[in-house]
């Protein structure tokens, strides 16, 4: 049940990417489509009753480590891409002085 | 406005296709084969010495992922101090 | 010998880290450039070194990271294909990097970003992990946003800004992905990945159809075909030239070898089947475009899209003979393709002018440069000695079967060969003088002047001279390198011999000349150019293009179904 | 951001949370193998306690201690160690950055190899997340 959660996330992430003119709120759905991914990373490695994986004494029945481990390479690819994401954007906004992606394009085709 | 309204159903009416595309080509109920993660939960702390497996899975088993990772981060802040530096900034690198 | 494959990924990471710290309070030019300059040379030297071991003892070179055994920790392996495409990247990177010296005085962080790209290049095709790949497309990406927007131009902002945008998307789509493979056989490694992920080993047929489709359109945005190619014509246009030369030359190859590793190793053979229709599309409609270009950067990257398409029709056909056509023109076209950016860049160094528009006469005043700009444009075209008709004749025997993809390819090779008579005409149209400077497209008046030119630099003339004679070499020994590529790389000997330089295909490339003319010339009447101007005006935006991607993932989808 | 228009408390209290962040910071690194915590998440509380310091008291003053330029030293450096704790394993005849010296697990900081990596990588991620801040900060 819960994985259908995460592909509704996926599909607002999407939506926000797709649909939206403003660059900011494409980069917000950029990161809501990572987390998403996240979570269907981390549902994927889960089984009930069980703990996190710090196998100390007496800890029996443990989460699959793996997409874990995966999951942090991906947040911190996610952070790249909206830092350099939200970097291109300013620059954008000092040389049109909008953030409107159909301006953009319309001031930098008539360029 | 109406053009406007046609894209946002438009886009809408995508979104929902792709839906019932994942909700048919997904199975969450299926037998996971875990052969892999079984060794590292049994053997992770013997072979890496962390007792976070998660820890000894991404610095141990596979630290060129996170070698990866981290140049990545490297170039992403390098070119976040290309892009932004002013120009006075840039010429005091030349000068000296 | 098997740690061949690391040195390649890591020796141009180690330049890259020694090039910051070298430069971290006082830059040092002549010392960053030396050290880009020796770490390609040696990463070149290494992969012709791993030659003997991978063509002649047909071994793949096996290279455990850390120690651990295959599906425990990640490894490198280095097949034939691997070998094929690395060699490919050492290559056009060393040319690229002879002919970035003169052209403009880079700062230290281009070099930096150029061998982050060579790295994250060799990483992706190297890799036996899928995961892996990645991670190293990542930063395969990250370093060509970040070269796209080296300029700091606001189109060139706005075209990183679009490529940076789709090719997340498509990467969180491959994500998607690895996820659901994962999911399905619980282990990374590809060659676990082909023994468990299939069809007869439990996965049910939809979640394989929708997983292949994933990560087909997520690697698929960056090897531009189709529905997924709009970004590629802003991006490889406003980079600096020897940045546009790698990253048509080779990228967008990478990407499709790895689309080509990961389908074999699914064994998705349906999948194979659409490939022929996309790539003829894929050859066609960007020729289009390309016909109403006037920036001669932008119309050469519509033809990097429309070449992949010829690659990508004969990978489709998945026959033998097609799949070395396939890899022969992939061959072909990074070296035709990187001649005739760094020819188109001489040109803009030389006259700082970018509009074919106000350029007309040019022979005289840069000899070599016109020269190799000749030849690449000959062998784009497809004109016998040269390399382009060899490859293009063998995708066309390949196509046998499939008459109407034939036909599309046959339109795309008449529109390449009217357009670049429209290019040459910067070489070979009238002198432009002061007195006569009526343009050779009717009154504009262009202010260009021939005593403006700057002197062309023998530092990027020599990797012009040095292509043109590979284009050259790789036409004229086509049996010799089929046998190679179709024994050594695919491992499947060809069927019977093939007669490349017979009559019906000296008469097709001739019949499809004498058609290209006629198209030149109807461009260039009054109606040709009402019409090109209107194709001009249909630049989709971006929104247009990310809905363009998950629309070919829906369709992907559903005809995967259907097959 | 510049110093007049902050208040006086919110300066004090930063100035006196700021070192235990940063110790909760390196708690986070340095436990990283033996409990929740690892490199990224500690050099993340690392940036955070810096960039608190930006906020509350202005980036210029903060520049004084912690100077771009000894951050970006920083992570240079930690990412050629990175490297070279790669070639190391390579040169002790093992593959690349395989365990070297395999620890015991009882004594607490001897996990070996992983402890090291941590360190690295804590460092670097802290010393990125501060540099992105200083450049996207400082764009007026």
């Amino acid at each position: 049940m819960e994985f259908y959660l995460t592909f509704l996330i996926l599909f607002i992430g999407i939506w926000g990417i797709v649909g939206k003119e403003n660059l900011i709120k494409k980069i917000i759905g950029l990161n809501i489509t990572n987390s998403a991914v996240i979570l269907f990373f981390i549902l994927i490695g889960h089984r009930r009753g069980s703990t996190a994986p710090i196998m100390e004494k007496g800890v029996k029945n443990v989460v699959d480590p793996l997409p874990q481990a995966l999951m942090l390479t991906t947040i911190v690819i996610g952070i790249c891409l909206t830092a350099l994401a939200l970097a291109l954007s300013l620059k954008m906004y000092r040389k049109y002085h909008t953030l409107d992606i159909s301006q953009i394009e319309k001031l930098a085709k008539d360029e | 406005m109406s053009k406007k309204w046609a894209k946002e159903i438009l886009i809408l009416l995508i979104i929902m296709l792709l839906g019932i595309i994942f909700f048919s080509g997904f199975y969450p109920h299926l037998p996971l084969n875990l052969a892999v993660s079984e060794h590292y939960v049994a053997r992770g702390e013997r072979e890496t010495g962390a007792i976070n497996i998660v820890s000894s899975i991404y610095l141990g088993y596979r630290a060129f992922d996170t070698l990866g990772e981290t140049i990545a981060l490297l170039v992403t802040v390098s070119s976040i101090v290309f892009l932004l530096e002013k120009k006075e900034e840039r010429n005091i690198g030349k000068r000296r | 010998m098997n740690s061949i494959p690391l040195f390649l990924i890591i020796i141009p990471l180690f330049a890259a880290c020694l090039i910051l710290l070298i430069n971290f309070l006082k830059t040092h030019l002549r010392l960053t450039r030396l050290i880009s300059l020796s770490s390609t040379i040696i990463s070149l030297i290494i992969v012709g070194f791993s030659t003997i071991h991978i063509l002649i003892k047909k071994e793949t070179l096996i290279y455990n990271l850390g120690g651990w055994e295959q599906p425990i920790g990640i490894c490198l392996h280095m097949d034939g294909l691997a070998w094929f495409s690395s060699l490919l990247g050492a290559i056009i990177a060393l040319f690229s990097l002879i002919y970035s010296l003169k052209e403009k005085n880079y700062q230290y962080k281009f070099y930096f970003f150029f061998l982050i790209l060579l790295a994250g290049m060799q990483g992706v095709v190297l890799t036996n992990d899928i995961f892996n790949m990645f991670v190293f497309f990542e930063i395969l990406s990250i370093a060509s946003y970040i070269l796209i927007a080296y300029s700091q131009e606001g189109k060139a902002i706005k075209a990183s800004f679009n490529y940076l945008i789709i090719s997340s998307l498509g990467m969180s789509l491959f994500l998607l992905g690895i996820g659901l493979i994962y999911q399905g056989c619980g282990s990374l490694s590809l060659t676990q990945i082909g023994k468990t992920f299939s069809i007869k080993g439990g996965i049910p047929p939809s979640m394989f159809q929708l997983t292949v489709s994933l990560i087909v359109v997520g690697i698929g945005i960056k090897a531009a075909f189709i529905p997924l190619h709009l970004w590629l014509p802003d991006a490889h246009t406003y980079t600096p030239t020897p940045i546009s030369a790698l990253l048509s030359g080779i990228t967008i190859k990478i990407s499709f070898l790895a689309i080509w590793r990961i389908i074999n190793i699914l064994e998705a053979i349906d999948f194979q089947y659409l490939f022929v229709w996309i790539g003829s599309l894929t050859a066609l409609i960007p020729v289009i475009w390309a016909l109403s270009q006037t920036d001669i950067k932008k119309l050469l990257a519509y033809y990097s899209v429309s070449q992949m398409g010829f690659i990508i029709t004969s990978f489709g056909v998945g026959s033998t003979l097609s799949l070395t056509a396939s890899l022969y023109h992939l061959l072909n076209h990074s070296f035709f393709k990187s001649l005739l950016f760094f020819s188109m860049g001489g040109v803009i160094y030389a006259t700082g002018k970018r509009d074919l528009r106000k350029l007309s006469g040019l022979f005289k005043k840069m000899p070599y440069v016109a020269v190799s700009f000749l030849i690449g444009a000959l062998s784009i075209s497809g004109i016998p000695p040269f390399n382009g008709f060899v490859s293009r004749s063998l995708i066309a025997t390949s196509l046998k079967k499939y008459p109407l993809p034939l036909f599309l390819i046959f339109l795309a090779s008449v529109g390449t060969i009217a357009s670049f008579i429209k290019l040459m005409m910067i070489f070979l149209g009238k002198e432009r003088t002061k007195e006569n400077n009526s343009g050779n497209f009717g009154k504009e008046k262009s202010e260009f002047f021939p005593d403006e030119i700057k002197k062309v630099p023998k530092a990027m003339i020599y990797p012009l001279i040095t292509l043109s004679i590979l284009c050259f070499l790789s036409g004229i020994f086509p049996s010799w390198i089929t046998r190679g590529i179709s024994n050594f790389i695919l491992l499947k000997d060809l069927p019977y011999p093939i007669k490349i330089y017979s009559f019906s295909n000296i008469g097709k490339s001739l019949l499809i000349f004498i058609l290209g003319i006629f198209l030149y010339k109807f461009i260039t009447t009054k109606y040709g150019k009402r019409i090109s101007l209107k194709i001009n005006q249909m630049e989709p935006g971006l929104n247009n293009s990310l809905l363009l991607v998950i629309v070919s993932l829906i369709v992907f989808v559903i005809f995967a179904g259907i097959v | 951001m510049e110093k007049e228009d902050k208040s006086e408390i919110v300066g004090i209290t930063s100035r006196k949370l700021v070192p235990y962040i940063l110790l909760f910071g390196f708690y986070l690194i340095s436990y990283g193998h033996f409990s929740p915590g690892g490199g990224f998440q500690g050099g993340v509380v690392l940036g955070a306690g810096i960039i608190l310091l930006c906020l509350s008291r202005g980036i210029s003053l903060t520049e004084i201690s912690f100077s771009r330029q000894k951050i970006t030293l920083l992570e240079i450096s930690m990412i050629t160690t990175f490297i070279l704790l790669g070639i190391v394993g390579l040169v002790m005849g093992k593959n690349f950055l395989s365990n070297v010296f395999l620890g015991k697990v009882e004594e607490v900081p001897t996990a070996g190899f992983i402890f090291l990596l941590d360190l690295v990588i804590g460092l670097k991620a802290g010393a990125g997340i501060i540099l992105i801040f200083y450049s996207l900060a400082k764009m007026r």
